[in-house]
């Protein structure tokens, strides 16, 4: 019961944060979400009874593209006026 | 000897890419020649061993399926080996004076060529459904990496809507495999297949065919999910068109033909099938009159390649719920269609490259007085129009007589007026190319005569196409070689 | 986008949503016919390695594991051959926080450790090379964030090397398992183990490496030079 | 019913979610981001439905491990192209700004 | 495969290899191109008169491969297949001789004279194939190589008209490469057979055949530009005059023809078609647009247009020599395929040598040409003749027979259809042979060039001569062994086995 319990939270939870990362205005934000859910998904990897995957999605999911994401959405953050440049044929 | 060539074929493309990383772009192209001439001869070798002895399987190692990873060397799969061999080939020996080699990021081309070759290879033998995911991603994101070498702002947004395309496709195949496994325990196409055969219905399988198929046609650029096909296609660098086009959305047509024809006809349905032909009909119809349209050069040939690979999806009804004889009859059809596209469209590319090289310029009326000046560029084009339009004695000819008898002999004749129409349109785009360039404008020749290299390897790809109609039938005998027991 | 579209878009994915799991509930009914489970440990004594998930990724499906890492050292090329050539290493991005500052002292050597022993237990536990690798590249790319240079990151010949030492290791291992006539990647029975934690050191390191090589191309500064790029 | 399944039918749902915001975001990092979360509804699914007999499977394990590079891999060169993409032209979407764009040439 | 086999190949191939090397020589290389040009033409010309000699003593010239698995490619000398062969070589000599003086000066020499003799190797092809599905290869050929020929000047206009014989052409390829999937569906491969196939066919194909025959009559119609499908060919008057020659008298219509004599002799039996009722609606389609062809003539201004009006009547007799259901009639049809071709050629031959020489284009620019011009004129004159069916010309012959043929089988009024037709050709023939010999020139000539001694280049005065010549000769000659006329009724004895 407890477990069912636990795992029904942490699917919920899922979920929720998933549906965060999309729905949340600020992107900043939406990848603090997608963090988020990457650390759940490693518990959930845990309770599958899948210890590797869950230290891959720690380090990957959560640590890494968590990092890139974050310092890619620092950068790319409102539309700026386009250059003059043109589309650009095949150069050659 | 066979362990050899296997060698050959799976694992000298990957060291290649390795070795080619090292070195800058003129000592990448001569490594990448001799590396190309090694693959054609072992892809050949290969060829012939299986003509003779026939198909097996090759247990990678020594783990047989369901545990390891087996790959299937059969008669239709050596030649698509062969086929990629010879594309590649003249693609990568084209890029070699193509590109130039003075700016920097094009040596990166050597690395990514070799690794796209392995991983068609992989796709052509794979009959692994994971190891097929797998082979499809290592061709994704090495196309992605080769339209992005073109380095514009175009080019860069071409590469990311095709990167974003395909990541979407592979998902969507890699969520039926998920399916798949979960009803079956098993990756092995092989093995699935058996399994299927047993009486039962798997409604939940069949829904996972669906999505791979799906997924699969996404990657491929079936109609209406084409979207990202020609900007990727018109815009990269000719001999990456050339691979694109000829070779990298065949593959994951050959994933999604290799399934249907596995397990379609028990997990599919007649709708199901119908539906993917329709889709193929109206990207023959549809994508021929937009390629009509295009004024530059290159979308039209991309937009070309969006309605030929229309023909192909015409594979999923003709072969479902019909005779034997009438599936042989399709099947063949369509490996013919694919050789031939591929010869014909990498020939396209190559020659549109040279012409775009030669008048300085992407637009269709630019070609006024081409016909007058660089005859030789122009006539690899048109041999190669020749067969996309489905004329003898191309083999776009044979494959769409095939077609035909097929889809007279299935009685559904309504593929029949799609094929004849498609041929008509195709006619109206390639012959579009052929006026502009018979206008006579300039009094004298101005334009940049490429050197004989560039025109002569698309002039010969261009004639295989043209002369596979004559070859048709010992190469047909070759893909049909029956599985020799064991292996 | 317009509320049209949405809606259409909305009601497309619940019939997804609706689909799936339906299937997903079908397949659940069913028996599986084929158990792979009981195969992996039937075979797992001669995979070399005691933990099945080292020894499917390793040893019965090594094969897959190859392209893979084929498939990130390409991401690695393609990620550098579109990031400014000149250097990978960007002086401007070294922020002085003093957190991160902190966390240098004590943090990083501890993850190097914990990467390590993520590798070496991966025989046996839960572990390997990819989250050794994973571990190794957020570490690197937090002390780049925290301003460490990085010289290595220079897109010259020791990058490459970086980039492709693990799949080389493992290609050559590849090959070399042939020589005897044997199948690829079948590995030799006595000498199984070794070969697999060298493939993984490799691996380890190269994986780390186009992480971190993936991270840094990106090009940084969105102020400077605009007409770089397009026109060569 | 076990719990292995519930996970699978999270996943589900995570496709279901990610592939809406993927088609209907313009943001590229955000259609990112949903690509990231319906990866993983997937490796859910698979993991999820092998195991619902409660017998942990490593080849879907394994599976979901060479997946989670493979997507790692694809998403940060992803965020290569876009940010060089951004920086070339200042835009974060395919075609949301094409309009405001002046008349080229 | 004994040199039998090698002889069809060759006769091919000599035009092929012609075009490839013409293709690639440079523009400046004149004199080597006139040499390929002629010593090709030379050669195949041997060959097939080799080959004719060889059918005549009954000896077979026959390749055959698989293609696709049961799909035959067929190269098989037959006594039909020598009528056209012979034809066309014989033209094609007389036809290069003349474009090679015609085109002197223009550009784009080289690609032209490639697709020129492409072109007349697919016709080569087309004589030759042994089934319809090798037909099928050398027509659509032949429609790819005319294309460059028809657009060959570039003009706005070149490319309308090259626009539209593609859309004509290709269409009609779609329409018989249905019938002939169709025809393989029903029946398998069938390669043709003296006296046709469906003698005894059974009730069950009897309800597909005529679709079938439908389809494909439909599709080589386009070609042989029967009413209503010949709206591209006179658009394609604007090609330069030895491509209009060819295309009318060799090439193009009489591909369209030949292919219809091989549908209903060889591959359905005139007997069978006959019983099915097929021919009856053919011979209404072939009377009417023999009728059309002529009253559109009439009222064209344009020498080539009125030409090509006159095309389009006078293919038209083949077909109706087939329709009659008599030997007679056949052989009448037949012989018509030759006799039109050479008095065709003519004309177009001397309407090029007025266009090319004294820069006229309209009939009643003409006035007083004959003064000017008395050879050509005269070659022009013996054609119209024959055109018109005045004994002892080529043309007397055809009319004749047909006309004997139709009695024969009671359908009288196809009689009143030649007469009229007869009529219609004199009065829109005679006119310009008025202009030419009894008006007096009162301006000058719109655009004049001289060329020394004779009225025009030698390259552009001999040829017209010369099938003028023929003209007369094949009338006068008709019952000499290897005449034409001899020939043909060697073909039907085969055929219909009087």
């Amino acid at each position: 019961m407890t477990d069912w319990l636990i795992d029904l939270t942490l699917v919920v939870a899922l979920l929720v944060t998933g549906a965060a990362t999309l729905l949340s205005r600020d992107l900043f934000r939406a990848v603090v979400m997608f963090i988020a859910f990457g650390l759940l998904m490693s518990l959930g990897w845990v309770r599958l009874h899948a210890p590797d995957i869950a230290l891959a999605e720690a380090a990957i999911g959560a640590g890494l593209s968590g990092v890139l994401l974050l310092d890619a959405a620092r950068h790319l953050g409102e539309v700026r006026r386009p250059s003059q440049r043109g589309e650009g044929e095949e150069s050659d | 000897m066979t362990p050899w060539l296997m060698a050959g074929l799976l694992f000298t493309p990957l060291a290649w890419a390795v070795l080619t990383l090292f070195p800058a772009f003129r000592l990448g192209r001569v490594l990448t020649r001799l590396g190309i001439l090694a693959q054609f001869l072992v892809a050949a070798g290969l060829w012939m061993t299986v003509a003779q002895d026939g198909g097996f399987y090759y247990p990678l190692g020594g783990w047989k399926a369901p545990l390891g990873i087996e790959l299937r060397v059969d008669g239709l799969a050596v030649t698509f080996v062969v086929l990629t061999a010879v594309v590649a080939c003249a693609c990568g020996w084209h890029a070699g004076d193509y590109l130039s080699p003075e700016t920097g990021r094009h040596r990166y081309f050597w690395p990514l060529f070799w690794f796209l070759w392995a991983g068609l290879n992989g796709v052509w033998l794979g009959a692994d459904l994971f190891n097929l995911y797998v082979g499809l991603e290592l061709i994704s994101l090495c196309s992605v990496g080769l339209v992005a070498l073109a380095g514009n702002v175009g080019a860069l947004r071409a590469a990311i809507r095709y990167l974003l395309a395909a990541l979407l496709g592979s998902l969507a195949y890699l969520l039926g495999v998920a399916l798949i496994y979960g009803q079956f325990g098993s990756l092995s196409l092989a093995g699935i297949q058996a399994l299927v055969a047993s009486a039962e219905s798997f409604p939940g399988a069949g829904v996972g065919l669906f999505i791979m198929i799906l997924g699969l046609a996404l990657k491929t650029a079936l109609f209406p999910l084409h979207g990202w096909l020609p900007p990727a296609h018109g815009i990269a660098k000719s001999p990456v068109s050339a691979l694109l086009s000829a070779l990298v959305v065949k593959a994951s047509f050959y994933i999604a033909a290799r399934l249907w024809l596995a397990l379609g006809e028990e997990l599919g349905s007649f709708v199901l099938a119908q539906a993917v032909g329709v889709a193929g009909a109206l990207a023959v119809i549809l994508g021929s009159w937009l390629a009509f349209c295009q004024s530059r050069l290159k979308q039209v040939v991309a937009y070309s390649s969006v309605a030929q690979i229309g023909y192909l999806f015409l594979l999923f009804p003709l072969t479902f719920g019909v005779p034997d004889s009438v599936v042989q009859l399709a099947q063949q059809g369509i490996a013919l269609q694919v050789i031939s596209h591929a010869l014909a469209k990498a020939a396209m590319f190559l020659a549109a490259g040279n012409l775009i090289l030669s008048v300085g310029s992407n637009r269709v009326e630019a070609l006024a007085g081409v016909s007058r000046f660089l005859p030789f560029s122009l006539f690899s084009f048109a041999l190669a129009g020749v067969s996309l339009m489905g004329l003898p004695p191309s083999g776009g000819f044979t494959a769409k007589w095939l077609l035909l008898q097929a889809s007279l002999a299935s009685g559904q004749w309504w593929w029949l007026a799609v094929l004849l129409l498609g041929g008509l349109l195709s006619a109206a785009y390639v012959f579009r190319i052929y006026r502009a360039s018979f206008v006579e404008s300039r009094g004298q020749d101005q334009f940049y005569h490429p050197p004989r290299v560039l025109e002569a390897i698309p002039m010969m790809l261009a004639l295989m196409s043209l002369c596979l109609g004559f070859v048709s039938e010992p190469v047909l005998a070759v893909m049909s070689l029956p599985f020799e027991e064991g292996g | 986008m317009g509320r049209l579209t949405l809606v259409t878009a909305g009601m497309v994915f619940s019939g997804v949503f609706a689909g799936l799991a339906w299937a997903v509930w079908t397949i659940a009914e069913a028996p599986v016919p084929v158990s792979l489970p009981t195969l992996v440990s039937e075979n797992l004594q001669a995979a070399g390695v005691e933990h099945p998930v080292t020894a499917v990724l390793l040893n019965f499906r090594s094969y897959d594991t190859l392209l893979e890492i084929a498939v990130l050292v390409i991401a690695g090329i393609a990620g550098i051959s579109m990031s400014r050539t000149r250097s990978l290493e960007d002086p401007g991005l070294r922020t002085s926080d003093s957190l991160l500052y902190a966390l240098e002292r004590w943090f990083f050597p501890v993850m190097m450790l914990f990467a390590g022993y993520l590798l070496w237990a991966g025989s046996d536990r839960p572990g390997g090379a990819f989250q050794a690798g994973s571990v190794l590249a957020a570490t690197a790319v937090l002390m780049r964030l925290g301003g460490v240079p990085m010289d290595f990151l220079r897109p010259g010949v020791m990058l490459r090397l970086g980039l492709t030492v693990g799949f080389s290791v493992f290609l050559v291992v590849a090959l070399a398992s042939a020589l005897d006539g044997d199948v690829f990647l079948q590995y030799p029975e006595v000498i199984t183990k070794p070969l697999i934690v060298l493939i993984e050191t490799g691996l380890t390191l190269s994986i780390a490496m186009v992480l971190l090589a993936l991270f840094v191309a990106a090009p940084i500064d969105p102020a400077e030079e605009l007409e770089e790029g397009g026109a060569e | 019913m076990s719990v292995s399944l519930l996970y699978a039918f999270a996943g589900v749902a995570l496709c279901a979610m990610g592939g809406l915001g993927f088609t209907v975001l313009e943001h590229l990092l955000r259609k990112l981001l949903a690509f990231n979360l319906m990866g993983s509804g997937v490796f859910l699914v698979l993991v999820g439905l092998a195991q619902h007999r409660g017998v942990p499977d490593p080849v879907p394990q394994a599976m979901v491990l060479t997946g989670i590079v493979v997507t790692i891999a694809a998403t940060a060169l992803a965020v290569v192209l876009m940010r060089r993409y951004y920086h070339l032209s200042g835009q974060t979407g395919l075609v949301v700004c094409e309009e405001r764009k002046e008349p080229m040439e | 495969m004994a040199s039998g086999a090698l002889l069809p190949v060759f006769a091919l191939m000599t035009s092929l290899l012609a075009s490839l090397i013409i293709f690639t020589l440079p523009e400046d290389r004149g004199r080597v191109r006139t040499l390929v040009n002629i010593g090709a033409a030379l050669i195949k010309l041997a060959l097939v008169a080799v080959m004719i000699r060889g059918v005549a003593i009954g000896q077979e010239y026959l390749l055959a491969f698989d293609m696709l698995p049961g799909v035959e490619f067929v190269l098989r000398a037959d006594a039909l297949a020598m009528l056209f062969a012979g034809l066309s070589a014989l033209l094609w000599l007389l036809t290069t001789i003349y474009a090679i003086g015609y085109l002197e000066a223009s550009p784009n020499r080289s690609r032209f004279f490639g697709f020129f003799s492409l072109c007349v190797a697919s016709t080569m092809g087309i004589a030759l194939a042994g089934n319809l599905f090798t037909f099928f290869i050398f027509y659509e050929m032949l429609t790819l190589s005319t294309y460059p020929l028809v657009v060959h000047r570039g003009t706005p206009k070149a490319l309308r008209a090259g626009r539209n014989y593609l859309i004509y052409t290709l269409t009609g390829g779609a329409v018989l490469l249905l019938g002939i999937v169709c025809l393989h569906g029903l029946v398998g491969d069938l390669r043709f057979q003296e006296g046709g196939h469906f003698a005894g066919a059974g009730p069950e194909l009897r309800g597909a055949l005529p679709w079938v025959f439908f389809l494909l009559v439909s599709g080589l119609g386009v070609k042989a530009a029967l009413v209503p499908l010949h709206g591209w060919l006179p658009q394609a008057m604007v090609a330069p005059a030895p491509v209009s020659a060819l295309l009318h008298a060799v090439a193009v219509v009489k591909a369209g023809a030949f292919g219809i004599v091989r549908v209903v002799f060889e591959v359905f039996g005139l007997e069978s078609a006959q019983s099915m009722g097929l021919l009856s609606v053919l011979v209404v389609v072939a009377s009417v647009t023999i009728l059309y062809g002529s009253a559109m003539a009439l009222y064209q201004v344009d020498l080539k247009r009125r030409l090509a009006f006159s095309t389009i009547s006078q293919v038209s007799y083949i077909v109706l020599g087939l329709c009659l259901f008599g030997p007679v009639g056949a052989a009448g049809g037949l012989v018509h395929l030759v006799n039109q071709g050479i008095m065709k050629i003519t004309l177009f031959f001397c309407a090029g040598n007025y266009a090319e020489t004294l820069g006229a284009h309209r009939i009643d620019e003409l006035d007083g040409a004959g003064k000017r011009m008395p050879g050509t004129s005269v070659a022009f004159t013996i054609a119209a003749f024959g055109m018109i069916g005045a004994p002892p010309l080529a043309g007397f012959i055809t009319k004749w027979m047909l006309g004997i043929g139709a009695l024969a089988e009671g359908m009288d009024w196809v009689v009143g259809v030649l007469i009229l037709s007869s009529v219609l050709n004199a009065a829109y023939f005679l006119p310009i042979l008025h202009r030419l010999w009894f008006r007096e020139r009162t301006t000058p000539w719109p655009k004049e060039y001289r060329w020394g001694r004779l009225e025009t280049s030698v390259w552009l005065f001999w040829p017209p001569l010369m099938t003028a010549v023929m003209t007369m000769a094949i009338g006068v000659f008709a019952a000499m062994p290897f005449s034409p006329l001899a020939w043909v009724i060697l073909i039907v004895s085969r055929e219909v086995a009087l």
